[in-house]
Formats: structure tokens, sequence, C-alpha cells
């Protein structure tokens, strides 16, 4: 069997990416996949350990923080087409009036 | 209905009556200084019932009442008020200054009158509370509240520099109650009570806690006194305060701070007291020293009476250092003359402000020919302030000094050297007081605007003629102040002396 | 039935004289206000004789208690009142002389007021003067230190007004600040006088647990002597300062300042013997340690030798009355040093006479000199001489100075009764027999032979230097031709001025009797208070005696050598001048102590005030160290934090404790950039820390 | 197996209805647009009801739904203080919304869905529900944020929230993730007994505990995570702002004790010191930052920080067990006169704003005693309850918040928060200067609902203070389930 440890490993680099991204990329919506990117490496997580103390419930809270992002999804595409109709960008380095 | 009708609710709270009454008005200015002026003179008509009500030859607290106030998530915070022989007559200082106060405002407050009153009236409800309060919780609410009305005072009614010194003001007084606020708390974890009796009844504080909690204690009425070198906010508050706010903060603010040292850092922590005492003492002194030096030096009349409040106050707190009975009544008795002579000095520094709107020391010269009367009171209250005896002054200084003196050849203080440099600074009073008065009043009058001045009105006679009563009596005759305290304090020394001994 | 319960009315009287002139005196005029100021002290007067009367049917007096004062605990201060032969002595001499002064000064305030432009100021100087006498009577019939202390600074607030009477003129009648600077360098001096003495009052309660002299003198003995001798060292600075002793005597020169009836009365003939009275009070306590008595005599004598040698040199004829003063003042405080109480006291008796006379009389002669040089209106019309007064003043006013000696000459024919009066003082102050001075200096020189060879020799050198610097101003100013216009015209005075010089001149002729050698009443009067010890008769010594008269007669002599024989004339160089080159030089600037104590004291303490309340309280204290607090640190930590993120300047440190807290405060906010990536990245750096850490610490 | 019985649905009767009240407004609102008033009534009603069913429930300590949800004391404190902020945001927002011309009837069903997450939040008692709690209470918070768009400051605070909001319960979802896998279960009841049985992978739970923190720590605007505040404060209309600055902090502080004293007593060795750091790092910074501004909601923003980082003073000694009762109770009282002065404030805010970001500055206040001396006044009690200075409530709360910090043995703690109510002061007093000292003409919209709003927060602030045994009493009896 795997340890437990190489999956750990694993999403904590998808979750590392994930952060990265956030940070390096301006675009919104790659942004916010990044997002999407570290929920899903914490979704890895909830799998493997599921499966590692051999409980279904790791299991099913991946499909929660699945619904959490589609809804999230929901809001957030929103948010973006509302502002890039305003803007014509959804560059977030140019939405820095707020600040101080 | 029993809780309003305990004597010293009613005299803490009637002021709020006239608040009441003032917020029914609007912009009648002469309305609302006759109301102002009548809740004050029946606040000091309260305050004399209570005085009779007050027996003087018992030394403990009286008329003293408590309810459980607070009782809760393992609190008992207690609403306690009392009077005694350490308290009385701040009381009756406070209830007598604020009436004068308020007098001497009639001209000199034209704008939003009814606003000034309001806030004054408010500020003699936080001092009385702070000389009443018995139990810490509700002293120390007293003391932050008194910030309030006296930082709009000197914010909205004082001079150029006005929101600097109301901030001023402000944080620093706020800088030391907080470490204050600390050692309350520590108190009411450790000992289990704010009560200031059942807190005295528990006594054994550690030392070394006392030690501490003296310090945190000591920093907030240190900065109130203010003790140098902590006085740095005092010249900006009474310059830019208003002649009304420069009254009451140094005839009784300032002895916030005095009372409090008097009340909670001799009485709860009497070990760290015997122990500190050459440490404060030395600040004292110091204090009177550099308060009485830079005063000299002084252009402005009002930063020069400030200035002169730091050595005065460093009498005083050298006569509650010496820890004997002498000292500490001196003290006590320093306090209100203090109150009654600088409030005097800050009122004559008024009158010739609203006339010449300059306080320049080089702008006068000449004015006992132009203006006698007022001359001759200024004369009276520099003399009484440089402690010329037979005035209230030299009573409060003599005995202070005496007792310092007793302290240090075998008491708390350990050295007599203390007294030596503190009497120099009676030389040193008599320098700057008369520089003052001779720039002012003597040779020739030199400036033009100055010849046309009116000597002083009924009105502002009305207002020094009450002070003068008091320079006097308390001069000539102060037995009655001293029979006052002299129980409690006797009672106190008694145990400062057990405490020296454990 | 004696009348020592009316003992407090010698205070009372003065006061409520006090106050109705206060009431009053403007509005009923000139002879309302010296009336009443008069009668108050004469009755004062009348009550110490009635006590003096009381005193012979019980010599051992009482002590009146009139009120509680101070009482703490241990410490008991009543209003009390001692009467007993000091006491008493002391109020018939206050009081006495007072009264004649209070004639004298209705005479003289009518045209000195007019001199100075100020009628009005005719009833505030009756009531100084009231003020004065109370505060005397406290300070010489208390029965405690304190109280004595009440009437030591009372006497001292008295002398500072009536210093600065004229407060907005320089002491020659010009606008200036001098007079009220002579005022204000009185009453510090006087101050630090009475540091000692509030000193010698904490020392004396500690050791007797008391202040009131009934308990404090009869203990002396229980105490040990080592603090008595710091009782009585600090009690010496107190009596330098009053008495104007060194080093503190430079108060009194300038306050000949004030007008002549308080020169009179405050600065020769009453309030300066304070000093001498406190030690003759105190007779137990210095009489316990000889060794302090010793630095009281030595203190006395080196001053009266001192104060003489400058009195030789002056020009201004009430300045070498001054420092007359001082030296007599240093013979008294001599004699009580070496434990010649009697003497003192005595000699304290004949000098309030003679020289009382002595500054009334010159009072006289400045003021003939003055109605000369500018004539009020002949009909004493007020109002009209005020007109034609104040048109005239200005020009022919300020360059002449009737007191000095240089401006006066031959006037014995133009005010001869001033001019035998005068006369009568002099030769009593030059001690000789048998004018009052005589007997009592020579008491006292008797009395330092036997005790005190340097202190003697001191003495009789200082007696000589009188004797001369007497004669001399007696020539100057008497003999010779008038050297100026006004010297030529001087007017006599009026009677009230002339009766009391006549008054004071037969006391100075007879004063001496009252301790006349052989019977020496006096003496035993006062050993009815001070005790044996204390009060013992001096055997007439003819060897002293002759020897004091011979000298004085010489320099008398001298004094006509240089003075008399050929007079002075008008802007001629004083003869004493090229004999004695350097030293003359030294005498007539005061040896310039004035200027030493303002180079050594003076300007260094305005300096330090300055820099402490300029530099130290307010630039760094108050400015710096508050408004700039750990300031420059604040600020520069607020930059450091900010330089990483943005290169952004800020925008300079402004000042105040709050714009430090502001300057670190937008160092943080450029951290709040406004980009969401600078966020996150925030948020990221926080969990990489914590996790660094909480993966370290586990 | 049923998924959950009638009696776990009484457990959280309140909530239920108020979701349930929610998505009936919802159809409300889609097919009543026109009539303005409506929506905001029935919102209030549905408020009130849920008040009702809490008070009900006071004393009630029950758990439903296998432990995942827990009714308490604690959690019923919590959710009256967070009904109170509803009623008081509808209040403030109906003249508010008309006034900026943002009126929309989804605002007040938003409204009711976050809340309904806020009051979630305070019951749950499992980590992945106080994930869900989390993601409802923020969701309709973003909307709300933006809801003034096409205002470009309402949609960048929108924005900035949602991305900063998704990032960090990212780092949540992880941590629940690591805790899940260290005690193999997500209930906290489930993670203390594993913790106390011994755990295989300790690493994991306190890597887990501290990204949860992470997480909450956003929520609440703790140092470093705090950096969204300002601007999302500051770009949301002031009416949103009000109700975020309460709501969201109130319900993450909610999980942030129940999660700590319920699940992580075991490791408060190592969580503690990063509790402090961040709630020394709050205090500067929240209180540095605040003194710089010149825009009044910005410094009421960063003034939130700052009170952030008093309660986490409280929160550090959770660790204590003498001192956790305190600890709990202290909080929960600082957070309610948090909530007076919080709202009122932001009422007074509201009445002086000119249009949408415009009208905040200091200088927009000058000559506000002049003008309408009651919200100077009320305004001035809300700063002295902020600074702390008696006799208001904030100084009731700071006085009780500093027992706990020295009860819990953190003197210099409580040194640091004395020095930073200190600080504080100075901005409050800043703006009380500005209104009572300096001159000026404000422009001031007296809406009756904005003046009762702030006139009774004034009051309560007060009065509140001097009879502040009920309200002591009622906290300190919140009790926390212990598992």
């Amino acid at each position: 069997m795997i340890p437990i440890s190489y999956y750990f490993a694993l999403s904590a680099i998808l979750f590392a990416l994930g952060a990265l991204g956030v940070l390096i990329r301006r675009n919104a919506i790659i942004i916010f996949m990044s997002v999407e990117l570290m929920l899903n490496a914490a979704n890895l997580l909830f799998v493997a350990f599921a499966r590692a103390n051999e409980a279904l419930s790791g299991q099913v809270f991946v499909f929660f923080v699945i619904a959490v992002a589609a809804a999230e999804v929901a809001v957030g595409l929103a948010l973006i087409v509302v502002i890039f109709r305003n803007r014509q960008s959804i560059d977030i380095d140019e939405m820095s009036n707020l600040k101080g | 209905m029993e809780f309003l009708l305990q004597p010293l609710n009613v005299l803490t709270f009637f002021p709020i009556l006239g608040v009441v009454i003032l917020l029914f008005l609007k912009e009648q200015q002469n309305l609302s200084r006759w109301v102002a002026l009548g809740t004050s003179l029946v606040t000091f008509g309260i305050s004399l019932w209570v005085l009779g009500l007050f027996n003087a030859s018992n030394p403990g607290l009286q008329l003293d009442f408590e309810y459980n106030w607070i009782q809760a998530a393992g609190w008992t915070i207690k609403y306690a008020m009392g009077i005694d022989g350490l308290s009385i007559l701040l009381v009756l200082l406070t209830t007598f200054l604020t009436p004068i106060a308020i007098l001497s405002t009639w001209h000199s407050v034209e704008e939003r009158v009814r606003d000034f009153m309001v806030f004054f009236l408010l500020l003699e409800v936080g001092m009385l509370g702070v000389f009443l309060a018995q139990d810490l919780f509700l002293f120390y609410i007293f003391w932050e509240f008194t910030l309030v009305p006296m930082y709009f005072l000197i914010g909205i009614w004082g001079g150029a520099q006005r929101m600097y010194a109301a901030i001023k003001f402000f944080l620093y007084t706020m800088a030391g109650s907080i470490l204050m606020l600390l050692a309350i708390l520590w108190l009411g974890i450790n000992q289990g009570s704010f009560h200031l009796p059942t807190l005295l009844e528990l006594g054994n504080i550690p030392a070394q806690e006392q030690f501490w909690l003296f310090l945190a204690f000591a920093a907030a009425f240190a900065i109130k006194v203010p003790m140098w070198p902590l006085h740095s906010w005092l010249p900006d508050a009474h310059v830019q305060a208003p002649t009304a706010g420069s009254v009451i903060l140094a005839g009784v603010l300032l002895k916030l701070g005095t009372y409090g040292f008097l009340r909670f850092n001799l009485q709860l922590f009497p070990q760290a007291a015997v122990q500190l005492a050459p440490a404060m003492a030395t600040l004292a002194v110091i204090g009177i020293v550099y308060g009485a030096i830079v005063s000299y030096s002084q252009k402005d009349v009002k930063k020069l009476v400030a200035y002169s409040s730091i050595s005065h106050l460093g009498f005083v707190m050298l006569g509650l250092f010496a820890l004997n009975a002498q000292g500490i009544e001196g003290a006590i008795l320093q306090m209100v003359n203090h109150g009654i002579s600088t409030g005097a000095l800050f009122l004559i520094v008024g009158f010739i402000y609203e006339r010449r709107h300059t306080r320049e020391l080089s702008e006068f010269g000449g004015l006992w020919s132009i203006m006698p009367v007022y001359a001759v009171l200024t004369l009276i209250v520099s003399l009484s302030s440089m402690g010329l005896p037979g005035l209230n002054g030299f009573v409060g200084e003599f005995t202070i000094l005496l007792g310092a003196w007793g302290a240090g050849q075998n008491g708390a203080l350990g050295s007599i050297w203390f007294t030596v440099f503190a009497a120099l600074g009676v030389i040193l009073a008599a320098v700057y007081m008369l520089y003052m008065f001779q720039k002012m009043f003597l040779g020739p009058v030199t400036v033009k605007a100055n010849e046309a001045l009116k000597d002083l009105t009924w009105r502002e006679l009305a207002v020094m003629i009450p002070l003068l009563i008091l320079i006097f009596w308390i001069g000539l005759y102060p037995k009655p102040f001293f029979a006052l305290m002299h129980p409690a304090v006797e009672q106190l020394v008694a145990m400062l002396q057990a405490g020296a001994i454990q | 039935m004696d009348a020592f319960a009316l003992v407090p009315w010698i205070v009372f009287f003065p006061l409520i004289g006090l106050v109705i002139n206060l009431a009053f005196g403007r509005r009923f005029g000139e002879v309302f206000s010296a009336t009443v100021g008069t009668l108050a002290v004469f009755s004062a007067f009348v009550v110490a004789v009635l006590q003096f009367l009381s005193l012979q049917a019980h010599p051992h007096g009482q002590i009146v208690h009139l009120a509680d004062w101070i009482n703490i605990g241990g410490l008991q201060i009543p209003w009390a009142f001692n009467v007993d032969t000091l006491s008493v002595t002391m109020m018939l001499v206050v009081s006495g002389v007072g009264t004649l002064i209070h004639i004298y000064a209705a005479g003289y305030m009518h045209y000195d007021v007019r001199y100075k432009e100020d009628p009005g100021s005719f009833a505030r100087f009756f009531i100084y003067l009231n003020l004065f006498i109370a505060a005397m009577m406290i300070l010489v019939s208390g029965n405690s230190y304190l109280m004595l202390f009440v009437g030591w600074e009372g006497v001292g607030l008295c002398s500072f007004l009536l210093i600065g009477f004229w407060y907005s003129r320089n002491p020659d009648g010009s606008k200036g600040l001098l007079n009220s600077q002579a005022a204000k360098k009185a009453f510090v001096a006087n101050r630090v006088g009475d540091f000692g003495f509030l000193l010698a009052m904490f020392l004396t309660f500690w050791a007797f647990g008391s202040l009131s002299f009934d308990q404090v003198l009869p203990n002396a003995a229980n105490v040990e002597p080592s603090i008595i001798i710091a009782i009585a060292l600090c009690m010496l600075i107190g009596v330098t300062g009053k008495s104007a002793q060194l080093p503190l005597y430079v108060w009194l020169p300038d306050a000949m300042a004030g007008p002549t009836p308080v020169s009179a009365l405050i600065h020769a003939a009453t309030m300066v013997t304070a000093g001498v009275y406190l030690v003759v009070r105190s007779a137990p306590l210095f009489g316990a340690v000889p060794e302090a008595g010793n630095v009281v005599a030595i203190v006395g004598a080196v001053t009266a030798l001192f104060a003489a040698t400058i009195a030789v040199a002056q020009n201004d004829i009430k300045k070498v009355l001054a420092y007359s003063t001082i030296s007599q003042l240093g013979f008294m405080v001599a004699a009580v040093g070496i434990g010649a109480y009697v003497a003192g006291m005595f000699h304290l008796v004949t000098h309030a006479f003679f020289k009382a006379l002595l500054f009334l009389g010159s009072g006289s002669v400045i003021l003939a000199l003055e109605r000369a040089h500018h004539p009020l209106d002949g009909h004493h019309d007020e109002h009209h001489h005020d007109d034609h007064h104040d048109e005239h003043h200005d020009d022919h006013h300020a360059p002449f100075d009737p007191q000095d000696m240089r401006n006066m000459g031959g006037l014995r024919k133009q005010i001869p009764t001033t001019y035998r009066v005068y006369l009568i003082g002099a030769l009593a102050l030059a001690g000789l027999p048998p004018l009052a001075g005589f007997f009592s200096k020579d008491e006292i020189l008797t009395d330092a032979l036997h005790a005190n060879m340097l202190v003697w020799g001191l003495l009789t050198a200082a007696a000589f230097l009188t004797a001369f610097y007497m004669g001399r101003q007696i020539w100057l100013v008497f003999f010779g031709e008038p050297r100026t216009k006004a010297a030529k015209e001087a007017v006599e005075s009026p009677p009230t001025i002339l009766i009391p010089l006549g008054i004071l001149a037969v006391l100075s002729v007879f004063g001496g009797l009252i301790n006349v050698p052989v019977l020496h009443p006096f003496t035993d009067w006062l050993e009815h208070t001070l005790g044996h010890d204390f009060a013992h008769a001096t055997v007439f010594n003819f060897g002293v005696a002759i020897f004091s008269t011979v000298l004085a007669l010489i320099a008398i002599y001298i004094s006509w050598r240089l003075y008399g024989r050929k007079p002075l004339a008008a802007g001629e160089v004083d003869p004493l001048k090229q004999r004695l080159g350097f030293l003359f030089k030294g005498m007539e600037n005061k040896w310039w102590v004035d200027e030493l104590y303002d180079a050594v004291i003076i300007q260094p303490y305005r300096r330090l005030a300055a820099f402490l309340a300029d530099v130290v309280d307010w630039r760094f204290w108050h400015d710096w160290v508050h408004d700039t607090v750990i300031g420059r640190g604040f600020g520069a930590l607020a930059r450091f934090l900010a330089e990483p993120v943005d290169m952004g300047v800020i925008d300079g440190i402004s000042k105040g404790l709050a714009a430090v807290a502001t300057g670190l405060s937008r160092g943080f906010s450029l951290l709040q950039s406004g980009y969401v990536r600078n966020y996150a990245l925030m948020v990221f750096f926080g969990v990489v820390l914590m996790i660094g850490y909480l993966v370290f610490s586990s | 197996m049923d998924f959950f019985s009638s009696a776990d649905l009484i457990t959280a009767l309140p909530l239920v209805f108020l979701t349930g009240w929610a998505c009936i407004l919802l159809l409300v609102a889609a097919f009543a647009g026109e009539r303005q008033g409506l929506l905001p009534a029935l919102s209030l009603a549905g408020l009130l009801a849920t008040a009702y069913l809490l008070v009900s429930q006071m004393g009630v300590e029950a758990e439903g739904f296998g432990g995942m949800f827990v009714t308490d004391g604690f959690s019923t404190f919590i959710n009256i203080v967070l009904v109170l902020g509803g009623v008081l945001s509808i209040a403030l927002s109906y003249d508010y919304l008309k006034r900026m011309n943002i009126a929309k009837p989804e605002y007040y069903v938003l409204m009711l869905f976050s809340m309904s997450g806020m009051m979630l939040m305070a019951s749950a008692a499992d980590l992945i529900v106080v994930f869900l709690a989390l993601e409802l209470l923020s969701i309709p918070l973003y909307v709300l944020a933006a809801i003034a768009r096409p205002d470009a400051r309402s949609e960048e605070a929108g924005l900035k929230y949602f991305l900063l909001g998704a990032f960090a319960s990212g780092f949540l979802v992880y941590g629940i993730a690591l805790v899940y896998g260290a005690a193999g279960t997500t209930l906290l009841s489930g993670v203390v007994a594993a913790a106390t049985a011994g755990l295989e992978y300790p690493l994991y739970m306190v890597l887990g505990a501290g990204l949860i923190l992470v997480g909450l720590g956003f929520k609440v605007a703790a140092v470093p995570f705090h950096m969204w505040t300002p601007d999302v404060y500051d770009g949301s209309p002031t009416s949103v702002t009000a109700f975020m600055a309460v709501g969201a902090k109130a319900a993450g502080f909610a999980a942030l004790l129940r999660i700590l004293v319920a699940a992580f007593p075991s490791i408060s060795e190592q969580i503690t010191p990063v509790l402090y750091t961040m709630c020394v790092a709050t205090l500067i910074i929240g209180n540095l930052l605040a003194i710089s501004q010149s825009n009044v909601k910005r410094m009421l923003a960063y003034s939130s920080i700052s009170h952030a980082g008093f309660i986490l003073m409280a929160v550090v000694a959770y660790g204590n067990d003498a001192a956790r009762f305190d600890v709990v109770s202290s909080a929960l009282f600082y957070l309610l006169s948090f909530t007076f002065a919080s709202f009122g404030s932001w009422a007074v805010v509201m009445a002086v704003e000119k249009g949408l970001g415009r009208g905040l500055e200091f200088k927009d206040y000058a000559g506000l005693f002049r003008r309408s001396p009651g919200l100077a006044i009320a305004m001035l009690v809300f700063m002295l309850s902020f600074a702390g200075v008696p006799p208001t409530l904030g100084f009731a709360g700071k006085f009780y918040l500093f027992r706990a910090v020295l009860e819990g043995g953190f003197l210099w703690l409580a040194i640091i928060g004395v020095v930073a109510s200190l600080i504080s002061a100075y901005y409050y007093l800043r703006l009380v200067v500005v209104m009572f000292m300096q001159e000026g003409e404000p422009e001031v919209h007296r809406e009756s609902a904005l003046m009762v709003t702030a006139g009774l927060t004034a009051v309560a602030t007060v009065l509140l203070f001097i009879f502040s045994a009920p309200l002591l009493n009622w906290a300190s009896q919140a009790l926390l389930r212990i598992f």
C-alpha cells in the first residue's frame, strides 16, 4: 500500500501550486482556478485519509467541498462578468482603487 | 429611592439635575449661566449639609453606604461611597470652587454657553465621585470620567493650540490610568474585592506585590499631580484651557492625583509607601525646585503660574511621603491652599487676559497705578502662594516641611536634605512670584494699551472675595480645617507605622 | 489689676487703623489718614505703656493666649503673646518711635507725594506703616518662634511694600524700575535669611517638641549641644538677613529707595533690629553654646567694620546712614554674640533714638533742598500747584539729586533747627559722652574687651570710622558754602517734622540714662526675663570709655582736617580719594559686593532658569522627547517597514508623538497597496511563518 | 438510519426557521420587486420571530444531527447578538439604500442567508459544518459587497473579498482535511477524544489547527490575514459594512472559540504562541494604521481590526483551565459591547455620508456638534466605548477582558493591550476633535432609522454599562459545551 505521506506530499504540492497561482497570476479567472486547485488538494487529502482510516466520511466531505466550490463559482463568475462589462478587463492589478 | 436619598449621592449627582435643565434650554446664554451657577451653589449648600452631618472626631468613613452593583461573573463590584477626614476638605473645595469658576466665565465664555456649563457641571460630578468613591472600580470610572468634560473644556473653549493640548491632556492622563486599571484588576483577582474598606481589612498584600502595585497606581496619580518629570502636559493644558478650566484644573483636578496617593497608595500599600518614600520625596523635591526655577524664566503669566503648580504640588507630595501627622495634614491642607491660591491666580490671569488678550509679561508693567484693586488682590494671592505667614500657604508649607524634617530625622525619609532643598523652594517661590508681580504691576507703565484698563468689576470682585476670605481664614485660624482631618490622619499614620514595622 | 490681657491690642490697634484707612483713607483726605494712622500707633503705644506699668508690679509678665493656631498632634502653636520685660522694651521702642515717625510722616509725605505726582498715595503710605507696626508687634510679642516668624515675614513684606512705595520710579525720582527692584531684592535677601530661620525652627521643634519660648528656652540644657549649635547657626542666617549682616546685608542700602520715614522706622530703628531681638530672646540657646556665640560675634564685628568702611566713601546722605546702620547693627549682633545681651539691647534702644533722628533729619534736609529746588506753590494750593508742578517737573527735576551731599553745604544757616538736632544725633552716633550712644556703645566695647579681643578690636576700629564719617557728613552738609542753588535756598521744615525731631533729639541726649553705669536700671529690668546668667551688669570701665572717646575725637578732628578746614567746593573731588586711592575706590564702590553677587548668583540663576525652562523643559522634554519621542526611531522604523514594499517616501515625519505614530502608521499603509495579490502574499507569508513555527516547535 | 429526527430540527429551530424564511423571501423578492417596503418588513418580522425562538431556547443545552450541531448558552448568546445585529442592519439599510439608489429586493434575502450561515457557525460542532457555515455566510456577503454595481468601488470590494475569501477558505479546508487525517473525524467531540487517546500523526493535528486558524483569522480580520478588511469595508455600501463588521466577526469568533476550547485544548501549548503573536500583531497594526486614516470608514475598519485583536487577547488564554470560563464569557461580552458601538457609529457614518464613497473624510465631520449635537454626542459615546473610557459598555468589556487575560497569566499581554487602547484613544479622539472643536458645515441626513439607531445604541452603551450586571451574568452563563 502506498504510504499516506505520499498522498500528503502530492496534495501539499498541489496546494502550494494553487497558492502560488493566486500569488502570481493577474487574471481573476485564473486566480479563481488556482483557488479551486487548492480546494482540490484538500479533497485529495480527504479522500486519502478516508481511505487510510477506512472511513467513508472523508469521501462524503469531498462532495460538500465540491458543492461549495460550485456555489463559489456561480457567485465568483457572476462578479467577474459584471466587472468585465464595466471595465473590459479582469486584470486584478487594475483594481486597486481602494487602498491605504 | 433609598439610593437617591443618600446624602453623598445627592451631593454627587445634584449637578446632573442642572445638566438636565440645561439640555432643555436653547441658546439662552444668560439663563444657562444662572442655571449653572444656581446648581453649583446648591451643590455647595449640599456639601455644607454633608459637613454638618460629618462627625469630625470619627476617624473612619462616614455617611457611607454600599450597594452591590455588578455581581456577576465572579465579580462583586460595589457602588460604595463614603466620606472621611481625608476627603471632606477636598469635597468642599470642589463644590466651593465650581461656582466661583462658573461666575468667572460670565463674560469670558460667550460661545456655546450652555454646552460649556453642561460640561462644567459634569466635571463637578466626576470630581466629587472621585473623592467619595470607596470602591476601586467606581473610583476608576469617576476618575476616567473627569477626563471627558475637561477634554472638551480645553478643546472647545481653549486657546489657539487647544486641540493639541486637549488630546495631550487626555492621552497623558489615560496613559497613567490604564496601568492603574491593571493594578485594580490584579487586586480584584487576587484579593477578591474592589471595595476599599474590605481590601483594607484584608491587608496582607505581600511586600513584593505591594511594590509593583504601588508603582502602577503611582503612574496614574503621578501624571495627574503632576510629579516631575511627568509634568509636560500641564503647561499645555493650562495655557490653552479657558480661565474657568484652569481654575478647576489647578484647583481640583490636580488634587485628584495627590488624593489618590493619600487614599490608595498610602492606605493600601503601606509597606511599599514606607519603602518608596525617599524615592517619591526625591521626585517631589526635584519638582519643587525645578518648578520654581522654570517658572522664573517664563514669559507667559499663565505658564508661570502653571509651572508654579508643579512646585507647589511637590510640597504636597513631600508632605504625604513624610508619612507622619504633620506632613500629611499639612499636605491635605496644602491641597486646599493650592486650590485656592492657584485658582485665584488663574482667575487673576484671566481678568487681565480678558482685557488685553495677551498674557505676555512684557506687555504689562506699572499696572498698579492703573488697577490698584486688582494689584492688591494679586499681591495678596501671590503672597499666599509664596507662603507668607498669616496667609494660608504658609500654614500648609510649614507643617509639611516640619513633618518632612521630622521624617528626615527619624522617620521614613531618612535624610533632612529633602527638607533643606524643599525649603530652598520657599526662597525661589519668592523669586518668581515677585518677578511676576514686579513685571506686571511695578515700574512705570510702558505699554500704551494698558493705560485705559478698567479696574475689577463687582462681579470679578465677587469671584475673588470668597477666595480671599479663605486665604486669610486658613492663614490665621486653620484649626477647624485641621480638626476635620486630624482623627483620620492619625489613624492613617498609625497604620503606616504598623506597615513600616512589618 | 494688670493690663496684660490688653496686649493683643498692640496688634489690633494698628490693624484697625489700617482697615479704616483702607476703606476711607482716600476719600477723607490727608489729615484724616494721618490722624487715623498716628492714633492707631499711639494707641498701641499706650497699651505698651500699660504693659510697662503692669510689669512694675509683676515683673515676670504673663503669657496671653488669644486663640489656637496650628494644632497637629504634638505640634501646638497658639496665637499667644508673651509679655515680659524684653518684649515690652521692644514694644515701647517700636510704638514710641513709630508714633513719632508717623507724625513726622504726616508732614514729610505731604510733600513727597506731590513731588512724585501721586497725592492719592498718601493714605496708602499710612496703611503700610500701620501694617508694619502690626507685624512688628507680632514679631516682638509672640510667644513662639513661629509667631515671631509671622511678624518676621510680615515686616519683610512691609519693607518690600515700602521700599517699592514709589514703584514706578528710580531712587532719584525718575521713572524706572529701580525702586521695585530694590524692594524685590530686600524681600528675596530676607527670604534667604528666613530659610535659615525655618530650618532653625524645624530643628527646634524636633529637639524640644515645641516652638513656644516658655517650653523651649528653659530646656536648653536638656538638648544635645550639637543640635543647639545647629539651631543657633541656622538662626544666624536669619539674623544676617533681617538685621543686614554679612553676607546678606546688600539689600539694606538699596532699601533707602523707600521714603525717608520708612528708612527711619523700618530700616534703622525697628525692623532691622529684629535679628538682635531674636538672639536676645534665644539667649538660653546661644548661651548654652559659646562656639555659636563666637561665630555670631565675629559676623557682627566684621560687618560693623566692613560697613563702616563703605560709609566713609558714600556721597548720598541716606546711603551713609544706611551703611552706618549696618555697622551699628553689627555692634549689636557682636554684643549679643559675646553674651552681652543687655548691652546689645541697650544699644538697640539708643540706636533707635539717634538713628531715627538722623534719618528723619536727613529727610528734613532732603526736603529742604527739594522744596528749594522746585518750590510748591507758597500757599499750599494743591490743585494749582499740581498743574504748575507737572509742567515743569521733568525739565529741572531729573538731573538734580537732593540726597547727594555734594549738592549741599552750609545748610546750618538755612535750616538751623534741623542742623541742631542732626548734630545731636551725629554726636550720639559717634559715641561722645554724655549722649545716648556713648553709654550703649561703651558698654558693648567693655564687654567685648572682656570676652574677645578680636571683636573688641574690630568694633573699636568701626567706632573710629563711625565718628569719622559722621564728622565728614556734618562738615559736608552743614558747613562750608552752599554748593548749589537749592542748598542756598533751602527751606526749614514744618513743625510736624521738627517736633518729632526735637523729641528724638531729647531721647538721643538722655537715652543713655536708662542704663546709666552704677545704677544700670535697664539691666535689672531685663534680668527679670533673661535671668541673672544672661543679664549681668557691666562694670563701667574708664579706660575703655576714655580710649573710645579720644578715638572718636581724633576721628572727628581728621574729618575736620579733610572736610571742615577747607570746605569742599562744588564739583571738587573728595579729598580722601587722592589720599587713599584704590582703597577709597573700593569703599566708594561698596567693595563690589553687589557686582560679585550679580556675577556669582543672580546671573547664573537667571541663565539656569532660562536653560531649564527653555532648553530642558521645553525644547528637550516637551518638544523633543514628547513630540518627537523615540521620535526619529519610530519614524525610522516606519520607513524601514515601508521600504521593502514600496520605495515611496514618507511625507516627512512631522512633529508630535501623534505624528510619529502616524509616520509608522503610514509605513504600514504602504503595505495596504490595494493589490489583491499583495494581500494574498501577506496571507501566504503569515501561513508560512505559522507553519514553520508549528513544525519546528512540535 | 434516519438522516435526522424531529428532535434535531427542534434543536436547530431558530436556524431552520430563518433559513426557511429566507427561502420564502427569495420567492417573494422574485415576484414582488416593485414594493420596496415589503421585503425589509418581512425580513424584520422573520428576524424578530427568530429572536423569539432564540429567547425561548435560552438555557437549553442540546445537540443534534449526530453531534454536528449544538445548541448551548454560548450559541444562543452569539445568535442573539447576531440577530440584534441583523435587525439593526436592516433598520439602517432601508433609507440608506434608497438614498444611494441601490435598493434591491435581493439585498435583504442575501442578508438573511448570510445570517443563517453566521448562526450556523455559532452552533457548528463539526469542522465540516464550520466550513459550510463559513461559505454560507461568506458567499452572500461577497454579493452584498458588490451590490452597488455598477459602482466600481463596490465591485472592486466584492471581487477582492471574494478572491481572498476563497483563498482563505482553501486554507481552512486543507486544515480540516489535516485534522481529519489526524483524528479520523471532524466532529469536535471526536477530535478531542482522539487527541486524548493519542495520535498517530500529531503534526497533522497541529498543522490542521493552524490552517483552520488562518481561515477563521481571515474572517475575523486578524493580522496578517486582515488586509482585505479596509478595502472591502471601504468599498462596500456602508450598510453592508456595518453588517459585515459585526456579523462576520461575531460568527468567526464563535467558531474560533468553540473549536479551540472544545477541540484543541490539548495542543494549546503550540497554538497559544501563534495566537498571541497574531493578537499582538493585530493590536499593533490595527491601531497604528487607524491613526493615519483620513477616511472615517477606513478608520473604523482598522479600528474593527484592532478590536479583533482585543478579543483575541481573551482567546489567547484559552488553554488555561482556570481562566477558560472567563475567556469565553469575556470575549462574548466584548463582542456585545462592540456590537452596540459599532452599529451606532456606522449609523452616524451613514447619516453623514453624501453619496457612495463620498462624505466619509474626517473633514466632513467638522462642526457636526454644532449641526447635529445628538449625532455628535452619540458618536462621542461610541468613540469612548471603543476607546474603553467609562462610563460606556466598552470600558466594562475591556475591564472584563483584561481580567481574563490576567487570570490566564498574561500580564505582559495585558500591558500591550492597555497600551494599544491608549493608542486607539488617540484616533478616536481625533474624530471627536473634528466633530466638536473644528468649524464646518457637514451635510446630515436625518433619516429616522439612522437617528433612532444611533440614539438607542448610544443610550444602550451608557445604560447597559451602569446596569451591566444582568448582561455580565448572561455572558458568564453562556457556557460553551465541552465534550
